[in-house]
């Protein structure tokens, strides 16, 4: 009797000990947590407006989404967009895109320039493809081709953007794909084309202003 | 009574085959027994150089089972005791007096075999020194008096080149063979089996059940019938014997006293072909004379054996106690230039890399010893159990017994089997495996630790 | 000739063999002194006579049956490269030259690579050096595409050596087979080089380029891209026909039998791929069930697709076109009947050949990553083969005990 | 056809011990004869079936942000997911120990069979990891059985394999550092490199984005493809 | 003392490394290496936890009811994984994503209770302490080569930084899958085995 009283009591002091310690920790770290997702979604929007992070600290990519980023919505879809600094009419226009790759979802931001019609940056920061042929989609020399290329015709209608072969001749609406990952290629030709025509009537709506 | 059709198998066309007259050899002066002749025998010698012994005295025994005796087969005085490695005797040279004294046993006949029991024929057998012809299944060993075998399988069969055919060896001592079948029955519960080759003229005997076994060699493999008639399973035992050997039991319980001569075949492709033949041998006794005279060839191999299986012999052994052939063929240590990649045409071969094995098959060859390449590790599987007809897989059981597994060798069938059931493994197999010396190793292993 | 023979056993011999100068090093005088005569040996015990038959002529009689499949990719590579370069004047010969300078340096290094391994490792490990290696050493060029930069063919074969066999003792104890090893090394190592529909023609630069007896190179554009059938069949759109599609990038299946399309060294004809199928069945070296039974499953399997009512152009293909197409029938006649890694037991290797060719179809039509499932699926059912074996060999022993019983009970 | 392609994910593609490592250390140490193998994988696929649809209804119904809502709607950003890991590890425990006592009492042959494997289990990374992912990747409770019946056969395919390739290794002439654990290592990898031929199956033809839910597994860039 | 306690703290190094001898914890040891920079972390992560949960468990070693033993131990470690995790989250935010579930998996590391079983129940805290601490960075040792061979092949990068090798350096993709992750692991067992002549039977 002496023993299980022992044992319970034992259990009862280590549960409570470590479910104090759990929730301690729990609570005091949340906000620093959720200030770390936050970041991390701003860092990405940064990115993908075609600014440069790589030489900026934390702080100076808070500051900077904090001066030129603004969240609104298109419909019930998020939009973000940058206004330069003084100006007081967003330039940019960035939204979020993802999709099927080859064998995982994609994920990543969009910027269209101020004419609405030309892509001025592009990020992805999320994909499982395979190292050396789709994950080249995560490189620089990839993402810088799409800036300036046309995501919009001037009636604000979506083109059928394309991914072709290494090889075929450019287009304004066409980038190089990945030689060996057609089809990763092909997997974010598909999420531009339907993320394009998703946010078409937003962006023929603010058009006229 | 059963006829059996073994489908796979192989001969090996070799030059050589016996002439089935027999001649009488006698008259030596110089006998030896071997005991080493007897596998895992501890034995514990009863005389010393210089002794005299009468025909039938008791040399050495089983220390073991010291009822189980081996005796003298001739009278006169010990030349010589030799000693081998840890001091174990290797033979025992026995020089001939001129008159002869012999130990004597007691006679039966076909009908007082019947009434013994089967203590007294394992003891008269024993005691007379011939019970060590009689061997067991599983191992392959000397049979353990005190076991209890589910059958008797006689081996009057004959496949290999060249065994000699039992048709010879039985004439003119029939009533011998049934007695001895008489005794053997005494020794079972179950049945005496005569395995036979298709086509010998050998009849059939009362008290033993007759087969005949059709198809190549290894058709006339004790293992073969086993495993056709009733194969063992783990925990059962059979004893085996040969057919000449149960003629030699049955001589000993007619006569009265040991059995002086056997009948032993001569051949192969190193021996004179006028000497190609059956000799009527004293048991025991110096070949040195006859081998001496009838092989031809720079360096000469002789087997107590066939071409393949059997232990190399010095060309003055003496008549052993096993055994009831010889082979003898030559050493090739030829290299030829570049012979990978010939045609193959003059090189004997079962595969069809060789062109021999398409032209060539339909003659006999002169083979000699060549190894026909170097030692390489297994690559290709499966063609060891192309002329396998025990349903074994042998390149698995081979892996077990190099992994040392006992219990898987035991699952894949090694209880049934002996090294000589892998001579055509080994002979086929092009990466030179020694096969037979793997599976004996494995069966030794098993007998060490215990089923 | 004798004298020097002799010269050899007496003088020679004694310096390499137990206690010799040179012991260590004995493997590399065995691999010599039996390449130029068979050994002479004598057997050491039962059975006293054996097989005029060794690993060296097994070896060696593989590599001839693949001299079509060299031959023909030697031409081959020679002639798509002057074809995909306007090379006037081109003749049989100087695609057969220009071919040479392709081919020959891959195999060159992937046999000096190779064989610095296996002799490095025979010393160390003293074990003998085997004759297998010559037959990875050759395979392993022919399922390559004839413009691979040399250092990734050293590269290729010293991982496929070192990995897929030494460390696991040598030929014979390997589990995978090497020269796929090393294929497939290369493939996740570097994809861009070697997968899908990147140029496997002649853009490289090869050695004389302009030379009056090569042909002279008439416009040499830089990034010519020829499509690999597969790669063709693979990218055909929904709702099209990949037999148009094949015809329109110039594959139809009487030059996919030919050969003469671009594609890996050896494994693009059909018909040198037969010559050779046909010599190793004839002597018997390498397993027919492995290649039938592979065979058969790539027709089961293409025929399921072209029955089955998928939208899917590739899956309509008459499985005919699976057979010819890629390096099925080259990786089933000599990389999956590798006696080594393929299953050991009959009925295993019928269930191992079969499955190759279920899965190599498999890959190709429903895996959009890899349009070649051949190489990929023979390594997977190497992996799976002793599984395979384990399951048939506790079959078998159920069997041997149920007859063993029966008749025991009769 | 979904729950097909997801099977078919867990058991080739995404291989729960070729492309993410998990039950290595039981791995290791009991791939050395098949029969032990194929015992144990039976074990983990038995326990992984039951604890995930377990946990699945722990992490839904009482540890997610909002999940205890219906016992109060006070509790809607309560977010207890912190707990996650010592939940599951109690539920495995608590499982495995609930289905020898089961097992023992109904199914004495079973437990005969699987008995010796199952507090080895406990410990196996597969089983927690398995449902940390089901967690990661937002699977229904549908999902999330089908996802630990087939993670299961994934690993019992694997280990048989390998068992099956250590007994063939067994009369190899390994170099002496190698034996076990090394050459078990490396014969690992170039099996995963086999299991590639997979990686890329797809039978859900369906391949319009259907969850836009962020699958924090997949940023793995370590995954197998 | 001091050679004792040296004794604790090296011998996980080499002769009794967790991964290469004792076969604890390879899981993670793959699963976090393809870069150094979440090698490392892991390995201070686990080093934290395992040290810890040593110290604790073998401060309670008199007291534990031997009936709960696994489940107390099991507690202890869980809840310093658990707060291992968050301060990851909070404060190394990007190496915790890339990191995934396998802090989480730390739980079942079998290190961490292995050393609590095998050393920590028999030991005094500090001994406990050092032991934890000597295995923890024993694996971290595997685990930060294994990550430096992997990023240097797979990247040409250590540790982030772009190493000179040319502008002709091609990554090797198969490094960076998990199959690289084994082979490599495999070669550095045997490697360190034959350094040390360990010989599994």
């Amino acid at each position: 009797m002496r023993e299980d009283t022992r044992t319970i009591t034992f259990a009862a002091v280590v549960c409570v000990t470590c479910s104090l310690l759990l929730s301690g920790t729990a609570a005091g770290l949340k906000s620093r947590q959720e200030a770390n997702e936050a970041f991390d979604v701003k860092r990405n929007i940064v990115k993908a407006f075609g600014i440069d992070i790589s030489a900026m600290d934390r702080p100076g990519i808070e500051e900077t989404y904090e001066i030129h980023v603004s969240e609104d919505l298109a419909g019930n879809l998020p939009i973000f967009t940058w206004t330069e600094d003084g100006a007081d009419k967003a330039s940019k226009y960035a939204f979020p895109i993802s999709g099927k790759g080859l064998w995982s979802m994609l994920y990543g931001y969009l910027s269209l320039e101020a004419d609405l019609e030309t892509i001025a940056g592009i990020s992805f920061y999320k994909h499982g493809e395979t190292p050396g042929l789709g994950a080249e989609i995560e490189k620089p020399w990839f993402q810088t081709q799409f800036t300036g290329k046309k995501l919009y015709d001037d009636a604000g209608n979506a083109v059928d953007f394309l991914v072709v072969k290494p090889g075929t001749k450019l287009t304004p609406t066409s980038v190089d794909g990945i030689s060996g990952a057609t089809l990763t290629g092909k997997g974010v030709q598909a999420l531009l084309q339907k993320e394009a025509a998703a946010y078409a009537d937003y962006f023929k709506s603010i058009r006229g202003n | 009574m059963a006829n059996f059709k073994i489908k796979k198998g192989f001969d090996v066309k070799v030059i050589g085959k016996p002439k089935t007259t027999v001649e009488e050899y006698t008259s030596q002066q110089l006998f030896a027994v071997y005991p080493s002749e007897f596998e895992g025998l501890k034995p514990r010698l009863k005389v010393k150089a210089g002794d005299t012994v009468k025909r039938g005295d008791v040399l050495f025994e089983n220390k073991k089972n010291e009822k189980m005796v081996f005796r003298s087969p001739c009278c006169g005085s010990i030349k010589a005791v030799n000693l081998g490695a840890r001091r174990f005797p290797v033979e025992i040279l026995i020089e001939r007096a001129a008159e002869e004294k012999s130990i004597t046993f007691e006679t039966y006949t076909r009908d007082s075999v019947g009434q013994l029991s089967r203590e007294q024929v394992v003891d008269h057998l024993l005691n007379s020194g011939l019970w060590p012809l009689i061997k067991q299944r599983p191992f392959n060993k000397i049979a353990d008096p005190d076991a209890d075998p589910k059958a008797v399988f006689i081996n009057a069969a004959n496949s290999a080149p060249f065994q000699a055919d039992f048709s010879v060896v039985l004439k003119g001592d029939e009533e011998a063979f049934q007695v001895g079948i008489n005794a053997l029955a005494k020794l079972t519960a179950g049945k005496v089996h005569l395995c036979k080759s298709v086509g010998s003229d050998i009849p059939d005997f009362g008290n033993a059940e007759s087969h005949t076994f059709a198809g190549k060699h290894p058709s006339g493999n004790t293992s073969v019938h086993i495993n056709r008639i009733s194969p063992i399973l783990p925990g059962d035992t059979v004893y085996t014997i040969t057919a000449q050997d149960v003629v030699l039991i049955g001589k000993l319980l007619t006569t009265g006293e040991l059995p002086r001569t056997k009948i032993i075949a001569l051949a192969g492709p190193a021996v004179k072909e006028e000497f190609r033949q059956y000799y009527k041998v004293q048991i025991g006794a110096s070949l040195e004379e006859l081998l001496n005279k009838s092989l031809e060839g720079d360096e000469v191999r002789v087997i107590n054996g066939n071409v393949l299986w059997g232990e190399k012999v010095s060309a003055d052994t003496c008549v052993p106690f096993y055994g009831s052939e010889f082979f003898a063929l030559e050493e090739d240590r030829s290299r030829h230039l570049m012979g990978w990649t010939m045609p193959g045409l003059f090189q004997y071969s079962s595969h069809r890399v060789n062109l021999s094995s398409v032209m060539g098959l339909g003659h006999e060859w002169k083979l000699g010893t060549n190894m026909h390449g170097s030692h390489r590790a297994m690559v290709v599987t499966g063609w060891m159990d192309k002329y396998q007809p025990l349903n074994i897989m042998t390149d698995f059981l081979i892996r077990a017994a190099l992994a040392h597994d006992t219990d898987e060798m035991i699952q894949l069938g090694i209880l049934e089997t002996d090294p000589e059931d892998f001579a055509l493994a080994s002979f086929v197999d092009p990466h030179k495996t020694d096969v037979c010396g793997i599976i004996k190793r494995g069966l030794n292993e098993i007998e060490e630790e215990g089923i | 000739m004798n004298a020097l023979f002799d010269f050899m056993d007496k003088t020679i011999a004694p310096l390499f063999e137990k206690g010799g100068k040179f012991e260590r090093l004995y493997p590399l005088f065995e691999a010599g002194d039996t390449f130029n005569r068979t050994p002479g040996d004598v057997t050491p015990s039962a059975p006293h006579v054996r097989d005029s038959i060794d690993q060296k002529r097994l070896m060696i009689f593989v590599i001839y049956a693949l001299i079509p499949c060299i031959l023909f990719g030697i031409w081959n590579a020679g002639n798509q490269f002057n074809l995909a370069n306007n090379v006037a004047n081109a003749t049989f010969t100087t695609d057969m030259l220009r071919g040479a300078t392709m081919v020959l340096p891959i195999i060159f290094v992937s046999y000096a690579v190779g064989g610095i391994w296996e002799v490095l490792f025979a010393l160390v490990r003293r074990h003998e050096i085997n004759e297998g290696f010559l037959v990875t050493g050759m395979l392993f060029p022919l399922v390559l595409p004839p413009t691979l930069p040399l250092w990734q063919v050293a590269i290729g074969i010293s991982f496929g050596i070192v990995i897929g066999k030494e460390i696991f003792g040598g030929v014979g104890f390997n589990i995978l087979n090497p020269a796929l090893t090393a294929r497939a090394f290369l493939f996740f190592a570097f994809p861009a080089q070697i997968s899908g529909d990147k140029v496997w023609v002649g853009t490289a630069k090869t050695a004389f380029e302009n030379s009056p007896i090569f042909g002279t190179v008439a416009e040499n554009i830089d990034g010519v891209t020829m499509a690999t059938p597969l790669a063709v069949a693979a990218a055909a759109e929904k709702g099209s026909d990949a037999v148009t599609a094949l015809g329109d990038a110039g594959f139809t299946l009487a030059n996919m039998t030919i050969g003469n399309i671009p594609g890996c060294i050896g494994s693009t004809s059909v018909i040198a791929i037969l010559l050779g199928m046909g010599f190793l069945i004839l002597t018997g070296i390498a397993s027919w069930r492995v290649m039938l039974s592979g065979i058969l499953g790539c027709v089961a399997m293409g025929w399921l697709f072209n029955v089955l009512p998928l939208d899917n152009p590739f899956a309509a293909l008459p499985f005919v076109y699976h057979i010819v197409m890629g390096g099925f029938l080259f990786g089933i006649v000599f990389m999956a009947t590798d006696p080594v890694s393929a299953a050991a037991t009959n009925t295993g290797k019928c269930i191992y050949g079969f499955l190759i060719g279920v899965l190599t179809v498999l890959i190709r039509v429903a895996n959009p990553a890899y349009p070649e499932g051949a190489m990929l699926a023979i390594l997977f059912m190497n992996v799976m083969a002793p599984l395979i074996d384990h399951f048939v060999v506790q079959g078998h022993i159920k069997k041997r005990t149920a007859y063993a019983r029966a008749l025991n009970n009769a | 056809m979904e729950y097909l392609n997801l099977a078919i994910k867990a058991i080739f593609v995404e291989n729960i011990l070729l492309a993410f490592f998990l039950g290595m250390c039981s791995f290791l140490a009991c791939s050395k004869k098949v029969d032990t193998a194929i015992g144990l994988g039976f074990a983990v696929i038995f326990v992984l079936t039951i604890t995930l649809p377990a946990n699945w209804a722990i992490h839904h119904f009482l540890l997610r942000e909002g999940a205890l809502v219906w016992l109060n709607p006070k509790f809607a950003t309560l977010d207890l997911s912190f707990l996650n890991f010592i939940c599951f590890i109690a539920t495995i425990a608590s499982m495995v120990q609930l289905v020898e006592m089961i097992l023992d009492k109904f199914f004495p042959a079973l437990y005969h069979a699987l008995g010796i494997f199952l507090p080895l289990i406990t410990v196996n990374c597969a089983i927690l990891g398995g449902s940390l992912f089901m967690v990661e990747r937002n699977y229904g409770a549908l999902e999330s059985t089908v996802y630990g019946f087939s993670s299961g056969i994934g690993w019992l395919l694997a280990i048989a394999a390998m068992a099956a390739i250590r007994k063939k290794l067994r009369y190899s002439h390994l170099p002496d550092g190698l034996k076990g654990l090394g050459i078990t290592m490396i014969m690992t990898g170039l099996m995963a490199m086999a299991f590639m031929c997979f990686s890329g199956i797809n039978l859900d033809k369906k391949t319009t984005a259907q969850d836009p839910a962020p699958q924090a597994a997949e940023q793995l860039t370590d995954v197998g493809n | 003392m001091a050679s004792a306690a040296k004794k604790l703290l090296m011998d996980p190094f080499s002769d009794n490394n967790p991964i290469t001898i004792q076969v604890l914890g390879i899981c993670s040891a793959l699963a976090v290496t393809v870069k150094v920079d979440t090698a490392i972390v892991m390995t201070l992560a686990l080093t934290a936890v395992v040290s810890l949960s040593n110290f604790v468990i073998s401060l309670m070693r008199n007291v534990i009811p031997s009936g709960i033993r696994m489940i107390v131990e099991m507690a202890v470690i869980a809840t310093l994984v658990i707060i291992a995790d968050q301060l990851l989250r909070a404060f190394l935010f990007d190496i915790s994503k890339q990191l995934s579930v396998f802090v989480g998996l730390i739980i079942t590391n079998c290190i961490v209770m292995g050393r609590a079983e095998a050393f920590a129940l028999q030991n005094p805290p500090k001994d406990s302490f050092l032991d934890g601490l000597g295995n923890g960075l024993g694996y971290g040792i595997v685990l930060i080569a294994v990550a430096s061979i992997r990023e240097i092949l797979g990247f040409g990068k250590w540790l982030g930084f772009q190493l000179p090798l040319g502008d002709n350096f091609m990554g090797n993709g198969l490094v960076l899958l998990a199959p690289g992750a084994f082979i490599i692991l495999g070669l550095l067992i045997w490697g360190q085995r034959t350094l040390t002549k360990y010989v599994e039977d």
